[in-house]
């Protein structure tokens, strides 16, 4: 089972890891990625190129299905507005094989946060904004 | 060459104050990496946006695509910094 | 935060989702282990030694704190007799650095399993029953 | 050497019929390695269950020993097969 969304509406991590387990292998591994920032930011802007995210996120699926033996696989990755604390990304594989769980969810976290097509923007208190572009140094370029 | 939609995301659509634009490029121009040269040939604000390429990267036809690849028959093409939003 | 939990009762998953959450960091990683059995086993039992138990498991706790940038820990084991797809172990790591918090919610795992004080007991069809020992070779051993 | 409550779990609870008992070991017995050869000694079904010291670990007070590590004044030691219930 392999189920990619890319959604504005929120969702339920309970129910993900629900449904993972309904399938009945031992080990059910989770990422959840949270709306976080620094000092005076209020709110994160997702930005998404619509007509790839869903394809490429099922790219990463397929990848992750060929190197580990899962039973399942979600990746929900949500764009629009957010405060802090929101949910962003939910990222879950399940398998009998509690490591390849583990390691298997890792690799999808990290593709999708390399890969995925999705730039996060910071809104400012003053009112105005930055682009979180992640430069390969992992340096953050206020534009 | 046939004609191209290429659009863009992110800071860098930001930058050049719009979603993206339909362009003609001449038969040499065949990689990503051409692409990007022809594109800074046309003054500013591309050369400044286009010109350093480690921070740019390219979908060809919504697939990821390196400096090298070819472009060629695809009718779109995207232009963007490197993703990442959580 | 740490909490560490040994119990004969279930748990909600997406609750503890939602307290690792609540940190305000930018991930949360989960693994969750599930009752699962090949062939005619009708259910699991798992034994614990309770003296040491709860002291082990906040031994590891406290080494995944100590080699990670970690907000928030839980682990919560469950003992006694289970159903197969029943939900027996909670491992949740929070960090505002989702590699980090994936590395030590698989160290947590993995060292939960090798270290925690449980064994594991398969009831089969027939009536008889047999121990899941785990040896170095990670051959099982009826007995 | 003082009195030692030694405690069984898992498998080996089960083949040797009871969750522990109390011994009085002599004062050359001083590491986990010198107790399970020991316990051997008084016979069955000890020696089939424990001389195999591969497959029986111990915790001396509720925490992990090693074949050399001392259980010297310990109150309880917890004799088992490998872990695991996951």
């Amino acid at each position: 089972m392999i189920d990619v969304r890319v959604q504005s509406a929120d969702f339920d991590p309970g129910r993900q890891l629900e449904r993972l387990r309904e399938l009945g292998r031992g080990a059910v591994a989770s990422l959840l990625g949270i709306a976080e920032a620094d000092g005076d930011v209020t709110s994160i802007v997702v930005e998404h190129y619509a007509a790839m995210a869903r394809v490429e996120l099922g790219r990463i699926a397929d990848e992750a299905q060929g190197r580990w033996p899962l039973s399942g696989i979600i990746l929900i990755h949500r764009h629009g507005s957010f405060g802090l604390g929101d949910r962003i990304l939910f990222v879950g594989a399940a398998s009998s094989d509690h490591q390849a769980a583990a390691e298997a969810c890792a690799y999808l976290a990290r593709s999708v946060r390399e890969r995925a097509p999705f730039w996060r923007k910071e809104r400012l208190a003053g009112g105005t904004s930055r682009w979180t572009e992640r430069l390969p140094s992992a340096a953050r370029q206020p534009v | 060459m046939a004609i191209v939609d290429l659009v863009y995301f992110g800071s860098l659509r930001e930058a050049l104050g719009r979603d993206g634009e339909r362009i003609d490029p001449p038969s040499h121009v065949l990689t990503v990496e051409d692409l990007l040269n022809w594109m800074s040939e046309r003054g500013e604000p591309y050369r400044s946006l286009l010109s350093d390429h480690g921070r740019i990267r390219a979908a060809v036809e919504r697939e990821h695509a390196g400096p090298g690849d070819s472009f060629f028959g695809a009718q779109e093409v995207a232009l963007f910094p490197p993703p990442g939003a959580t």
